[in-house]
């Protein structure tokens, strides 16, 4: 175990009990809390695999926005926001079931793959990913239609959800 | 690279010790006189009325909702503008299309009276 | 004479060839050695504060006539200390119902939010916390976080004042930073990178005259995202108690404030760095402890007109807080960054780059803008005035949409 | 180093959790967190696919921005349904709302 592989571990576990808890936290806003921990856990694996744009884009976009946004839900639907009573509906315990034979499941498929255990290649000297992505992402024999459309699709998102959210009663 | 990282990644833990260890410390120095009503939710002299969690305003849920549709599209316009030297022209009119889109977005909440606090 | 040039990355590698010396390994006397950069780089940080307190205060007094602290220490410098023995010995008040994990933290994270900022602002070419690639981003990231602390202190204190100063906070720092964004955007255009550090490298013009235009935005929405006045609803007195700290006492309120000062002069490190060159000046190259100075120096230049803003505004509305944010500043970002992209591609792609072109046009499409933007306010005041000063009849028909 | 199983292993056991979130949980703002932990894992496979396997290949990494746009819209949409669902029918528990059910 050198450095590198010590603090993997710790944040994956950070992050995997985080996640949990965002399942079984009885009170909503603990669970939106947790997340954002999980979701913070998940940005340091990005910076772990060399991807530190996603690392921010992660922090900034998930915990600066999305959680937010979760957050004002959370509060928006609640008269007493200290739930009572158990969180769960009554198949969890099928659901708990499901998950576990799908973690069993990835588990065997993936450990029979040959590239499992690939290891860390490394950079090519001089590349930029950050540059890269961006000319990727607007270079018409690439990713510029999925980059418009995803433009598109966040304004018809944000019309629709204003839409939604502003009828009267 | 790594080492910058290293660097954020240490800073973060010793940014949550400074202030931590400091309010720790206030708590053990300050005398503690505790009474019912030393504790009760401060609401202008009154006894407070009913729940605090009470429902708020779904105006304030429109402005995180626009703020994250922005926020995301920013994103995407950063590896944009770093890459700026090395686009074609079609590259960099294509970003501009994205901005104008970005614009008709505000537009559209502005004629909806999204943008209207009411 | 090494030491004098430098002392910060002397120390440095002296440390680490020390440690090395001691037969330690590599990897864990670098961690060592960022540990120590880290831990002075957030003490400094911390210490500052002492200071901008003090400067603040002294100001603020001036502008009222008044005489400030001038009791402890030459100019009552020393002001702070005092105050900050009474914070540390007085009584923490937990309020009943609080939720009592999140509502400890809250102050906690909107510190630690705030000098996790000093990460990537670079004193001089030298001496810098960490030169990541995606330096602007992790600033707006940061900010984001502090966003969460006060959310988290408005919903945990059990009040009805702090849930809604925390809603009114949230809103507001959330809507100015979709301006602020836009701003940074055009320096990450001009500097075609994303490093804080390589920016100060790519300012042989500074950017606030190749775009003053979004120095200025920055500045503004950076005011607001401090929260002080003119933008300071979240904790306005008259109105709501105290905002999302009302429930806060002792040293947790104190930190509170803690992280206002500091980010109040973060901020205005941040426009010096990003937008004024940062610790760019004669022969700061060769001696990177004039570039500190420099860098201080402008970052003091800024912080004077963030205090002057803050004592000599009076508040906004959240209708006009909004207006201003979402019908102003965000349009005039849009089409700034559009300029800016369609100047800089146009010189390129001609070949017509030198700097000189660069500067003048840029400067230009920056006044251009500013031109226009004002001749549309002057055209829409006009029409306003027009339909105040028409005779109104006296009662309104029912159904008619009064215009205020 | 780390090898790629280890990315991979985390990350089916993210989904999995988030799985569990989505079937178990009543309310439906809870769901939606159950499913943003799933984007995130899948969004962890991509750029670990990437960064070992292509790191010469940009794709993940713009399929990974792709699924930020999607989570994004998918949460503004959803907790917008959800409310305005609240201020109807006064419930956000995903069982009851069954109107669609016939």
């Amino acid at each position: 175990m050198d450095l590198m592989q010590i603090s993997f571990f710790i944040f994956a576990v950070i992050t995997l009990v985080a996640a949990f808890l965002v399942v079984t936290a009885k009170s909503l806003v603990h669970s939106a809390l947790w997340l954002i921990v999980a979701l913070f856990g998940v940005g340091v694996l990005y910076v772990f695999l060399d991807a530190g744009f996603f690392a921010v884009a992660q922090v900034l976009i998930y915990i600066g926005a999305i959680a937010i946004l979760i957050i004002f839900a959370v509060m928006l639907t609640r008269k007493d926001l200290r739930d009572a009573g158990s969180q769960h509906n009554t198949i969890w315990p099928f659901a708990a079931l499901a998950a576990v034979f799908l973690f069993v499941g990835l588990f065997f498929v993936l450990s029979s793959w040959a590239s499992f255990t690939t290891a860390k290649p490394g950079l090519l000297a001089g590349a930029n990913a950050l540059s890269d992505l961006g000319q990727a992402l607007v270079s018409p024999n690439a990713y510029l239609l999925p980059f418009e459309l995803a433009s598109i699709l966040l304004v018809a998102a944000m019309i629709g959800a204003i839409y939604v959210s502003l009828i009267k009663k | 690279m790594l080492n910058d990282w290293l660097f954020i990644g240490l800073f973060f833990l010793i940014v949550a010790i400074f202030p931590g260890v400091p309010i720790l410390l206030a708590g053990l120095l300050a005398p503690k006189r505790g009474s019912p009503a030393k504790t009760q939710v401060y609401e202008c002299g009154m006894e407070t009325v009913g729940d605090t969690w009470v429902q708020f305003k779904v105006q304030y849920y429109i402005f995180a909702l626009t703020f994250l549709v922005f926020d995301v599209e920013l994103v995407f316009l950063f590896p944009w503008a770093v890459a700026f030297d090395k686009l074609p022209l079609v590259g960099v009119i294509s970003g501009i299309i994205f901005i104008l889109v970005l614009f008709g977005e505000l537009l559209a909440a502005w004629r909806k009276g999204v943008l209207e606090w009411v | 004479m090494e030491f004098l040039r430098d002392p910060i990355t002397f120390i440095g590698n002296w440390l680490e060839g020390l440690l090395l010396g001691w037969n330690i390994a590599p990897a864990a006397a670098t961690v060592i050695v960022t540990l120590l950069g880290a831990f002075i780089l957030g003490t400094f940080s911390l210490a500052l504060v002492v200071f901008t307190i003090w400067m603040e205060r002294k100001l603020y007094a001036r502008i009222q006539d008044r005489l400030g602290p001038n009791r402890v220490g030459p100019w009552g410098i020393l002001q702070t200390f005092p105050d900050m023995v009474k914070i540390f010995t007085k009584e923490y008040i937990t309020p009943d119902g609080a939720d009592k994990a999140v509502y400890n933290l809250a102050p906690i994270l909107t510190v630690s939010a705030v000098i996790l900022l000093w990460a990537v602002i670079p004193f001089a070419p030298t001496i810098v916390g960490s030169e990541i690639n995606v330096g602007i981003l992790y600033i707006v990231a940061v900010g984001a976080l502090g966003t969460l602390g006060i959310i988290m202190a408005g919903w945990s204190s059990n009040n009805k004042y702090a849930l809604l100063g925390a809603f009114r906070t949230v809103s507001q720092m959330v809507s100015y930073e979709v301006p602020m964004v836009l701003a940074l955007l055009v320096p990450v255009l001009l500097g075609r990178t994303m490093g804080v550090n390589s920016l100060v490298e790519a300012q042989s013009v500074w950017f606030i005259v190749l775009s003053p235009l979004a120095a200025f935005l920055f500045f503004l929405s950076a005011q607001a995202e401090i929260g002080r006045a003119p933008f300071d609803l979240l904790e306005a007195e008259s109105e709501l108690v105290a905002g999302y700290q009302t429930e806060y006492s002792g040293l947790k309120f104190g930190m509170f404030y803690v992280g206002e000062f500091l980010h109040a002069f973060t901020v205005s490190a941040l426009m010096a760095t990003l937008f004024l060159g940062g610790w760019r000046g004669p022969w700061a190259e060769q001696w990177p402890m004039l570039g500190v100075a420099y860098f201080f120096v402008k970052t003091f230049i800024v912080y004077f007109f963030v205090i002057v803003l803050r004592i000599t505004m009076p508040r906004l509305r959240i209708d006009q807080m909004l207006n201003f944010n979402w019908k102003l500043l965000t349009p005039i970002a849009l089409v700034l960054l559009i300029g800016t992209a369609l100047v800089e591609k146009t010189l390129q792609s001609f070949g017509l780059d030198s700097l000189g072109l660069r500067t003048i046009i840029n400067l230009g499409m920056n006044l251009l803008i500013i031109w226009g933007t004002i001749e549309i306010l002057r055209r829409s005041a006009h029409t306003e005035r027009q339909q105040v000063t028409e005779p109104r009849p006296v009662a309104m028909a029912p159904n008619t949409p009064a215009s205020d | 180093m780390i090898p790629l199983s280890w990315y991979l292993l985390f990350a089916a056991a993210l989904f999995c959790i988030g799985l569990f979130g989505v079937l178990s949980r009543k309310n439906a703002v809870a769901i939606l967190m159950g499913i943003e932990l799933m984007l995130n894992a899948v969004n962890v496979n991509l750029i670990a696919f990437w960064r070992y396997l292509t790191p010469e290949n940009i794709a993940g990494q713009v399929f990974a921005i792709m699924v930020f746009a999607v989570a994004a819209a998918e949460v503004a949409v959803g907790l917008a349904l959800i409310i305005s669902i609240y201020r109807r029918r006064d419930t956000v528990v995903a069982d009851e709302i069954d109107m669609l059910k016939w």
